[in-house]
Order: C-alpha cells, then structure tokens, then sequence
C-alpha cells in the first residue's frame, strides 16, 4: 500500500510538470488550432532563462542554499523574470512566424512550428552547449515522511504552482474581459472580430501567457530535475501535448485531468510493469481513450453542422 | 509543372556530388589523409568533438614531429549525425565517401556501435583500415555476428579498436563490488543503448556467477528525466548497489541524483566509463560521493605520456579533454605509427591501403598514451587494464587498477 | 511567335497516362530522367552515390505520405513506424539473427505488404478520428512501435538492431556494398511509383481521396465509403515505406530502432509540405531538397564550420553547431513566404484564373 | 397506384431535449417536385439529414421505393440513387469543376485500387465514359468552360450550380436541393427554376428546401410547410398558399 501511495505521490508530481507545460498547448490550440511544436522548446528555454538569471543574482550550481524569505524572494523573481521573457519570446514567434499564416493551408503553419522548433533548439545549443546543464538548486528541501510514504517540497511546489496555475488561468478566462475575449475569438474568429474584439492582440496575449506558463514550467523543472538540456523540450512537449489531447484538447481543466493520468500511469507502469514500456503503455491508453471519446476526457463533442 | 525547378534541383545534386571531386587531389602529392568519422553536430557533440580534436591533435603533432618524412597528414572530417542523432546510413556512406578518396589511407571513427555495424562490413569490404576510439561492445569483433560482419575478407580484418571491451570492463567491476564493497544484492538498470545494455548484461552475468544475487533489471526509456517511480520500485527490493548501464548523457547523474529522494541515498551506486566524467559529477552534485566506475584504461596519472598529452590538449582547445579524446589521440597515433611502416616497406612512396591494413593487425607493443598495446586477432585491443575510481567530493579519485586475465 | 517556339509549344502525348504536355516540357522530363540515369557514371565518388541512392528511400517515404496526408488530408506524424516495419519485416527474415535467408526480391513486395497491413491496423481505430486528434493518435504509435521493437530483444536484437541483413542478389548479380545498383534500383522502383501514383491520383480512388480531404461529409453523400477510402490510403501510404525499409536494411545490412524516430517522420512530411501537398511534382521536389539538405549539405556545414573556427583560431566559431538553426530557418522562411509549398498547383492556376477567365478545357496534362 | 418514391412516414428526431422534427409523414412522388417550407429552424434541414443518414431518426421509417433505408450510412444512402446539394455550398475546393463532378459519380464506377494504379484498359474505357458524362453535365449546368479551373475559383452562383451538377452526376433517381437559390439574384433565380424543371423532365424527383415563396410556389407540384418540426400545413402552392396557419407561420412574411 505504501509503495502504491508513494507511486501516486511520484505520479502526480511527473504529471503536474506535464500539466502545466500542457495549459499553454491547450491555450493555444484552443485559439488557432495550431499545435505548437515550439512550446515544448520555451519551456526548455524557459529553464535556461532562469539558470541566466540566477546566475546574475549571484546564484550558481554550487549548492548554496538559501532559506529562509530571502530564497523565496529570489525565486519569485525568477520565475516573473523567466515567465515574463518566456511570454514576449512566445509573442514574438506569434508575430513572426505564425501570424502570417493564419489563413494558409493547414499543414504549413505545422511545419513552420517544427521550424521554430529547430530555430530554439540551435539558438540554446549554441548558447549553452550540447550538454545538460546544472540547474542551482538554491531553495531547501525538506521531506515530510509519513508511514513510509515520502514527499518533499520540490514534489509540493510541482503540484501546488500546476493547480494554482490552472485555477488562475480558469478565472481569468472566465471572469476578465481579456479572457472572454479569448473565448470568444477560440469560438469564432470572424464573429469576435465583428463584435469589436481585436482578435490580434487577443491571440498575442494567448501566446503571452500560454509562454508565461511555460517559464514557470521552467523553472519547476528545473528545481525539480536539477538539470536541463537544449532537447529537454521535445520530449517533454510531447507528453504534455499528449496530456492536451487526452484531456479535450481546448480545455483547461482537460489538460490537468490528462498530465496528472499520463503521470500516474508512467509511475504504475514503472513500478508494476517495467520502465521500458512507460511510453507503450502511455500512448496505448491515448489510442484506446480516443477511440471511445474521440474529442479527449472532458473535449466537447461536437457534432458537425451541416 | 514547373519542370525549370526540377533541373535546378537535379542540378544541386550533382553540384553537391561533385563538390567532393574537386577537393581530391591525387596521391601522388605527399599529402595522406586520415578520415576521422565522428557523430560532432546535435547533442551528440557534446562527447563527438573533443574526440575529434584528440585525433586531430595526433595528425597535428605528427606534423610537427615529422613522424613519417615526406609525407604531411591532413584530417579529413566527417560527420555522422542526421536529423538529430547519429545515423548509420549516414556513418556508411561517409566510409564509402573515404573509400572513393585514394589519398584517405586509414579512418579514426567511428563512435556509436549502431554507426559501426554498419561501418564494419563496408571498411572490409573496402580494405580500409577503421580504427574505433570508443566501441566497446564486445560483439563487434566476437561471435558469429562479427565473424558475418567480415563477409567479404574474412581472413582481413579492417576494424579495430583501442578502448576494452565490455566483456571485460562489465567482470571486473562486479568482482570489486563484490569482493572489495561487500556487495550482494544488486538491482541492475541500464539505458537500453548498445553500450548501456551490453556493460549491464555483462556485469549482472559476473556478479551472479561471483554468489550475488540481482533483484532485478529494468531498462529505461530515452529522453526520461524523472526516474522516482523507478527508484521506488527499486527501494522496494532493498538492494545494497545499485549499477547502472549507460552514460551520463542517457540519465546515468540524474539517477543517482534521485536516489535519495526514494530512500536510497546510502545505498552504493556503480557504474562503467559512460558515467566516469565531469558531466556525472556534475548532475549527480552532492549524491555524487560513494559512486564507483570502472574505466577501460591504465590511470593516467602513472603515464607520463598521458600527462603531456592533458597538457598539450588543454593549451591546442583551451578546453578539458573528453572522456574518449585520448582514446582518438591514440588511435590516430597507432595509424600514423602503421603508415609509416608502410612507407618504409614500400620505399619510401606512399603504401597502399592494404599495406597499412597489414602493418596495424601486426601492431605489437604499442605505447600510447593510453598505454602499451597490442591488436590481437579480432582487432581488438591487449591493453585489459582496469582501472577503478571512487567519486569524492565531486572528484574521481582513482582506487585501484586490475590487469583482466581472462577467465569469466 | 516563330516556327520552333511554336513546336516547343505543341502538345505532346505521353505514354503510361502521364497525359499530355507541352513539346519543352517532355524534352525537359527525358532531360531529367536522362540525368538521373547516367549520374552514376558522371559521378564516380561512392559516398555520393550512396547519399543519392539514399535520397531513393526518402523519395519513397515522401510518396508514401503523400497519399495519406497530400491526398488523402490525413495528418500522419508517426510516418516512421511503417518504415520499421518494412525493414524489421524484411530483416528479420534475411540475416543471422534467425539464420532464415529469404529472398530479396519477393520479399521487397511482401515488406511493403506486410507494413500496409499494419496501415490498416493503425487506421481502423482512427477513422472516427477528426484532424489534430488523428495527429496525435499516430505520433503516438510512432513512438510505440521503435519501442517495442527496442524491447523485444529476443526477436529484434534489442538496442543492437539486427545487422548482417542480407544484401540483393540480381541473376547471379551480387548488389555488395556497391551503392550503384541501390541506385538504379530506387531509381526503378520511384519511377514506376510515380507514374502508379499519377494513375492513382487521375483515377476514381484519387478523387475519392482528394474529396475526403476536401470535404468528408460532402464526400460520403456524394457515395464515397469513408472507410475503405480511409484505409486504402493508410495501407497504400504504409506500403511504400515498407517498401522503403526493405531496401534500407538491404543496403544498409543493419537496422536498429533509433533510426527510425520522430524526426523521421517530421523531415518526410516536411518534405511534402514544402514541395506543395498533394502534388508529386512537389513531392518529388520537396524530397529530392530535404535529402540533399540532411544528407549532403547538414553534416558538412558543421564540418565548414569547425575548419573556420581553427582556420580563425576562434574558439566560439569553431564549436558552433548551426544544423537545427539552418533547418529550422529553411522551414520557417519557406513556408512563410510559400505557404502552399514551392510547386504549387493551387496558386498556379488561380492566377491563371485572372489572367485569363475561359481557360481553356484541354485534355488532362501531369496536374 | 404505385408506391411513392420517397416515403416518410411518422418521423422524429430529437437532439437532447430538442424535438427538430415531430412525428413527420411525408410522400413523394416520382418525377415530382416536391418543396419544404417553413421558418428558419422549422427542421427542414434535419429532414434531408435523416434522408441521407447523417442522423437516425429517433422514430418513424425512411422508405425509398417501399424500401426502407434508415441505418444507411450516407454513402450507401448516395447508393441508392438520393444525392442532395448542402444549405452552404460543399464543394471540394482544391480540386477541379470537372473533378467535383466525377467525384459525384462515384456510385457508378467499378473500378479497383488495382485498375486505378495500373490503368487497366477496363479502368480507361470507364475513366472515358465517366469524363465525358462530367462534361456533358458541366455544359448542361453552363460550367463547360470552366471545367479545368479549381472549384473555388468560381463566383458563388456558378459554385451553386456546380454543386448541382455534383449531384447530377451519377443520374439519381431523388434529388435533395437545400436552398438552392439563396443568395442569388432574380435573374439567377429566374435560371434556376428552369434549370430545376428541366431537370424534373430528365425524369428526377427533386426535393426542394427554399425560402423564396414566388420560386416555390411557381415550381412545385406539392409543398409542405413545417413549422417547429411539425407539418402544418400541405397541398399543392395554391392550398397551402391560402392555409390561414402558414400565413400565421410566416405572419407578415410571405403570401
């Protein structure tokens, strides 16, 4: 029971980190229906943002800690920092690369996304080096210990900051006008740009924030793992992008529900079945979900109008 | 339609063909070029480049030095990475582009054991000497796989290889784990690599065969990075050593660092040379300490020779060595050592292909900078030294080394 | 207008329903095939042909998908899987890994069978499947099925891969590590793919693909079964990667399972993005443009770039990796300003359209 | 008396709490034009879409020449011989007005994926006859010259008449016009109803949604007029046009 609750505790912990990558795919698709191959590669950048930006704070992979109101200050600085760099770089490739091809034939707004995709991997490559980078870990951590069961504060922050971020994300799309106007123009463009909203801005704040949320990812990660590497994204994009899918891609609360699943599942398949069938088992569960609910979890199904 | 564009495109690729000609120069001039065929672009650079520069670093000095009058060297690079990883269709063709090239008389490459067997049939079938730096996969030289691989010269063979293989490397730690640590109860995980694979097979085969028993083997997935639940399932069987297949570049640091995180902190954690550099210390950070690797070659601190080379490598690239440059430095070393005899034998004018091929299988007592070495008859390396290292305080501090005798 | 501009511009009836083209054109088209018939003899660097001959198993791929995405609009991004089927199919019979030594040649057809049956077992579940959601679903059983190949070590080699793959033999005609008869063997196998693919696509199955893309419920209420049509297309598609594979491993003599990952499947579907969807002139375009970039020009902008940075004694220039930004670059800057891929039929003839409104209703021509 | 073509008899569909059509019986007769009318957001679309087995009726039976087809799906309903145009245009965009045509005439073609490939002399001699009978239905249609040109290039009138000819292709025996004169302009209006009758004369039923009352009433031999899923009111123009329930229906609108 013990090693079940532990793989639970280490389920939701791998899936928080997908989640929150998978918000800002969701966010995305839900207003251009592009899947943003590029996403995976901010949030891999996101990382190395931060890493940059301790290092002009004096902090460095030593391992220093520093407790205390002094380490949360400083970590809350890099997270706006790497979230606010992260969300113009977002804006930017929006502008760029994909603005343009907004009415194209589907597929090449796909490929360009690939495209930035390489742009970001070499750009971080040249900068860092081929190699996996430390992270500092600069913040304390402790574990909490409870009849054999284990979790630390590095797990807690993972899930606390994906919830916080979902519930926060849900608010604003609910109750702002920014977030209205993003549903409105995710529902119909045409329609939303009639009603007066400026469908630009308002798709360049989904890349703002969808981007943000990868910065944070960043830095979770980067707490969490202690390390990073410039093709850290792809795998990463891709389970998140899967955790999108499976929850209803579009759907906020969807790509919570499928980064926690596809997490636990990666912990249960490791434990009772064998590390090396993770991805087998994980996308065979996709394929088989899919089949039976062909728009995710909680995707609405839609019928055509004909 | 557009059929302009089509000739244009057509016409790129012969221009892009015939690029390559131009820069061939006939070898009647004195200038012998040694191929050297490395993965050096993508994450693979990482490990591919500083392997480059150990060879070039050899051609370089046998400038200098004059190693064989009348001839210069001259490297002729190539990379084997596609996409984003090394490819072995891409290592092949790079071989057959040495091939077409008379004035290449010998390949320092190539670094992956996918890329070399592909690599291996073509450089025999070619006659064209291919010197690994870094395979240490047993079966690429023994066993009916290798002996298949040397279809079409089976009695000449063209691949050889200066590192010991994991038949070797794999034994030899288990019996210190075993014997020196006190290991028993051992939980084997590998990268499901070539290499990681092939060094965990051969160590659990040992450690069992030595009275220990292994809790079990699990194989990881690539690109992973968390490793808890894993680790988990593996504190469940209450292992007292953990050994890991793989390199640092394949999770080999971020599993050790994780270990704690599931209870496993004091247990012990071996490995090969993938994890034995700085990249592990590096990931692995404080949990480095009580780690154990073996690697395939004498301490370079007891070889003055070694020593240079660290000195001339640090003032050439202004960079620290790679765990494989020495390994290159000495495989370009003992071809330019096999071109020169050639030379001398053929009076001076520039040997053949096969005549070099000849002068390295009677490779005899070679001393390098990774110590004195022979080529038996597989190509393989004589050097079966061992060396053991103990990370401490983010350093590895060698322990002790073992000459392998054999038996397994 | 004089008499030889004239002549160049009469119509020309090609064999094999290639259909009817302008006089120049068909002189360009023997040109070209011309060229790629003797290329072998002009160039006589083995690398290089093995890197063209190699171009054939790309060109191969790149049909392939065209039928599935180009024709058929469904968006495959696990592509590569097919391709380790046909060549784990073929290996796995004709090497010492079993000590079995099947015959190249029927093999080559039941490869590419054998990969169109796994089309058809990938497809059925997708049918249901809309757009992104199909997208998702085959990414993922691309990244299955080299996993399960990696993990079964017993049948497959594991990490290792199967080498030792047998090598063609033609009339008692050994193919060996000569990359010249590879060559003329893709060459062979992609002209008559084209001219089976052209067939395809002027013929009832290719509208009925084409009308999927277009418009799926349209389709289905103008008597087009979604599902047969559906599933010839992955199984056609899957086919020619088998196929593909077949050969790889052959010249090759090795497979292992990371050859056949995700960036596989994107540079092929890039490729066909690039040379305009749907088309096979783009197709082939677009796949002759990415090998030669991946195979050719990649790998030797690191090496320019090594020897700049020693020739400059600069230590920034020399470790510069500039592969992904070059490729990355390619794709953006392309698709920005091409949006509908470089042979583009769509731009081609709404232009025409302006320029002169009765266009005149000629007799079919290679679209 | 022989049977009616089309028969509907006491259908209902409900999406959810939504009743779009409630307990609808309806007969067609052969070579007869028969028209829906009604309100927007009468059903009348939900009925084609049940005739061509995009939706099953929650109740009640399809008949197609006493036959019944409820449970088809819309290519095997296109099988049978009812082919239909959409509310908003579907043509296939991307590929040619001669191409759409074809395509229409799928249900008639034998070809295997093996005859396509290899263009057998089979395949040829059906790919001649079917290119053909598209151009003859392009002229028809007055699209002949257009017939190489991309779908999406022509003027929406044209697009309207494409579709039709879509429809024509494989000779049905029942045509389902839905809303064919939308958007067009009187001349064009004035065109379409000869295009429709002449059409009739070719010996195909039609079924005619339309919301222009002068088009309908002055080219249907039957209308029936629903109003919230429900059939108010039917008879030939003349009765219907004086049922003092359409008049309440469309109060203020038509008549």
């Amino acid at each position: 029971m013990a090693t079940f609750l532990q793989q639970l505790i280490n389920g939701i912990a791998q899936g928080g980190m997908y989640a929150l990558i998978a918000l800002g795919y969701t966010m995305v698709y839900g207003i251009v229906e592009l899947i943003n191959f590029a996403h995976g590669d901010v949030f891999t950048l996101g990382s190395f943002l931060c890493i940059a930006i301790l290092a002009l704070l004096g902090v460095s992979a030593s391992g220093q800690v520093i407790g205390g109101w002094q380490g949360a200050l400083i970590a809350l600085l890099v997270i706006l920092l790497a979230a606010l760099l992260c969300g113009v770089v977002g804006v930017l490739i929006e502008r760029f690369a994909y603005r343009r091809l907004r009415n194209a034939p589907r597929l090449a707004p796909l490929i360009t996304a690939i495209g930035v995709s390489f742009l970001l991997q070499g750009v971080m490559r040249n900068w860092k080096g081929p190699s996996e980078i430390s992270f500092p870990q600069f913040l304390p951590n402790p574990t909490f210990s409870y009849g054999g069961v284990h979790i630390d504060a590095r797990e807690l922050l993972v899930v606390v900051v994906s919830i916080a971020m979902m519930i926060a994300l849900q608010l604003f799309i609910y109750n702002t006008k920014l977030g209205k106007a993003m549903r409105a123009s995710a529902q119909d463009r045409d329609a939303a740009q009639l009603m007066g909203i400026n469908v630009n801005s308002t798709i360049a704040w989904t890349f703002f924030i969808g981007s943000a949320l990868a910065g944070v990812a960043g830095f979770i990660s980067g707490m969490y793992f202690g390390t990073t590497m410039f093709t850290n994204g792809y795998q990463a994009g891709l389970k998140a992008f899967t955790a999108a899918v499976l929850g209803g891609i579009g759907n906020i609360a969807g790509a919570m529900l499928g980064g926690f699943l596809i997490g636990i599942v990666e912990a249960m398949t490791a434990q009772y079945i064998s590390d090396q069938w993770t991805n087998v088992v994980v996308f065979s569960i996709l394929v088989l979900i899919l089949v039976l609910r062909p728009s995710g979890l909680l995707g609405e199904q839609l019928p055509e109008k004909v | 339609m557009h059929r302009p564009l089509i000739i244009v495109v057509a016409l790129a690729v012969v221009a892009a063909g015939c690029s390559q000609q131009s820069s061939q120069t006939s070898p009647a001039g004195s200038v012998i070029k040694i191929g050297i065929e490395l993965p050096l672009s993508g994450a693979d650079a990482s490990i591919g480049v500083p392997t480059q520069y150990g060879a070039q670093l050899a051609i370089k000095q046998a400038n200098e030095k004059n190693l064989v009058p009348g001839f210069t060297f001259q490297a002729d690079v190539l990379d084997d990475v596609v996409g984003s990883r090394h490819d072995p269709a891409q290592g092949a063709k790079n071989v057959q582009t040495f091939g077409a090239d008379p004035a290449v008389l010998g390949v320092v490459g190539p670094f992956n054991s996918n890329v070399a067997r592909a690599e291996i049939p073509l450089s025999n079938s070619l006659q064209l000497a291919l010197i690994s730096p870094a395979n240490t996969n047993p079966t690429l030289t023994k066993g009916p796989d290798a002996i298949a691989m040397r279809k079409d010269h089976p009695d000449q063979i063209a691949y050889f290889r200066v590192c010991t293989t994991d038949d070797i490397q794999g034994p030899v730690g288990a019996t210190y784990e075993y014997t020196k640590l006190g290991a028993r109860k051992a939980y084997v995980i590998d990268d499901n690599e070539t290499y990681g694979k092939g060094v965990a097979d051969e160590w659990e085969a040992q450690f069992k065969k030595l009275g220990g028993s292994s809790l079990g083997h699990d194989h990881l997935t690539s690109g992973q990075q968390d490793f808890h639940a894993l680790l988990t399932r593996v504190a469940g069987t209450h292992p007292d050593i953990v050994f890991f297949g793989g390199n640092s570049s394949t999770g080999g640091g971020l599993l050790r660092k994780q270990m704690p995180d599931a209870g496993l902190g004091s247990t012990i954690y071996a490995g090969a040379d993938g994890i034995s550099d700085n990249q592990f210390l590096q990931d692995a950070g404080p949990t480095a300490d009580d780690v154990y690797v073996t690697v395939a070659s004498v301490n370079a601190t007891k070889l003055p020779a070694a020593a240079q080379f660290l000195r001339d490598y640090q003032a050439e690239y202004n960079q620290p060595v790679g765990p494989y440059s020495a390994n290159a430095y000495a495989a370009a070393m003992v071809l330019i050592h096999a071109i020169g005899e050639a030379v001398k034998g053929n009076g001076g004018k520039a040997p053949t292909r096969e005549q070099v091929l000849d002068q390295l299988r009677q490779t005899k007592d070679f001393p390098s900078v990774i110590g004195t070495f022979s080529f038996d008859a597989n190509g393989d390396t004589s050097n079966r030294i061992i060396s053991i290292y103990e990370a401490v305080k983010g350093k590895w501090v060698f322990v002790t080394q073992q000459n392998f005798t054999g038996a397994h | 207008m004089s008499a030889g501009e004239r002549s160049l511009r009469a119509r020309v009836r090609l064999p094999l329903g290639i259909g009817e083209v302008q006089a120049w054109q068909a002189l360009g088209l023997v040109a070209i095939i011309a060229l790629f018939v003797f290329y072998p003899l002009i160039d006589r660097n083995q690398g290089d042909v093995s890197s063209v001959a190699d171009a054939g198993y790309f060109l191969l791929l790149v049909f392939g998908l065209n039928i599935v995405v180009g024709f058929a609009g469904l968006l495959d991004l696990g592509y590569a899987a097919f391709f380790a089927i046909g060549a784990y199919a073929y290996a796995m019979v004709a090497s010492t890994q079993f000590n079995l030594h099947f015959n190249f040649w029927p093999m080559l057809i039941l490869s590419g069978c054998v990969a169109a049956l796994f089309g058809v077992i990938l497809g059925f579940p997708t049918l249901r499947l809309r757009g992104d959601y199909l997208a998702i679903v085959t990414l993922g059983f691309g990244e299955i099925v080299p996993q399960v190949f990696l993990n079964l070590d017993k049948y497959t080699g594991g990490p290792n891969g199967i080498s030792n793959v047998d090598q063609p033999v033609l009339f008692g005609y050994h193919f060996g590590f000569n990359p010249v008869p590879y060559y003329y063997l893709y060459l062979v196998v992609a002209l008559i793919s084209l001219v089976l693919l052209n067939n395809l696509k002027h013929s009832r199955l290719g509208r009925a693909w084409m009308a999927i893309r277009e418009d799926e419920l349209a389709a289905t209420h103008m008597g087009v079964n979604p599902v047969t049509t559906k599933l010839l297309a992955f199984a056609m598609g899957a086919s020619f990667a088998g196929l593909a594979g077949c050969i790889y491993a052959a010249k090759l003599t090795l497979i292992s399972p990371d050859e056949f990952n995700f960036s596989v499947s994107v540079t092929v579907l890039s490729a066909i993005v690039l040379g305009g969807m749907g088309s096979l002139t783009g197709a082939f375009i677009g796949g002759l443009l990415l090998a030669v970039l991946n195979f050719k020009v990649l790998p030797q902008v690191t090496n320019w770039t090594h020897a700049l940075g020693a020739a400059l004694h600069n230590e920034a220039v020399q470790n510069l990796d500039l592969h992904y930004i070059i490729y990355g670059l390619i794709l953006v800057l392309v698709m920005l300003f091409r949006p509908e891929g470089l042979v583009s039929t769509a731009s081609r003839r709404a232009e025409l359209h302006h320029a002169q409104p009765a266009a005149s209703a000629a007799a079919a021509g290679v679209e | 008396m022989s049977a009616p073509l089309l028969a509907i008899e006491g259908l209902t569909k409900r999406f959810g709490g939504l009743t779009a059509v409630k307990d609808l019986t309806l007969n067609v007769e052969a070579g007869s034009i028969a028209s829906l009318i009604g309100p927007n957001g009468a059903g009348k679309s939900t009925v084609f879409n049940v005739i061509t087995g995009i939706y099953t009726p929650t109740a009640g039976d399809v008949k197609l020449d006493g036959r019944s087809i409820v449970g088809f799906k819309p290519h095997q309903v296109a099988g049978t011989g009812v082919m239909r145009t959409f509310q908003n245009i579907r043509l296939f965009a991307f590929m040619t007005v001669l191409e759409n045509v074809m395509v229409g005439d799928q249900t008639r073609m034998h070809a295997t994926p093996f005859d396509s490939a290899f263009r057998t002399p089979r395949a040829q001699k059906e790919e001649r006859a079917v290119t053909e009978r598209a151009m003859e239905l392009l002229d028809y249609v007055g699209l002949a010259s257009y017939a190489r040109e991309w779908a999406r290039n022509l003027p929406y009138g044209m697009q309207r008449r494409l579709e039709i000819a879509r429809a024509l292709a494989p000779q049905p025996r029942l045509l389902l016009l839905d809303e064919p004169a939308a958007g067009a302009n009187p001349t064009e209006k004035r065109d379409l109803m000869g295009l429709v009758r002449s059409i009739r004369d070719r010996g195909i039923t039609i079924v005619l949604i339309e919301h222009d009352m002068k088009l309908v009433m002055g080219i249907s031999d039957r209308v029936t007029v629903l109003d919230y899923g429900e059939k108010i009111s039917e008879g030939d123009p003349q009765t219907v046009r004086h049922d003092p329930r359409v008049i309440e229906a469309y109060l203020g609108k038509g008549a």
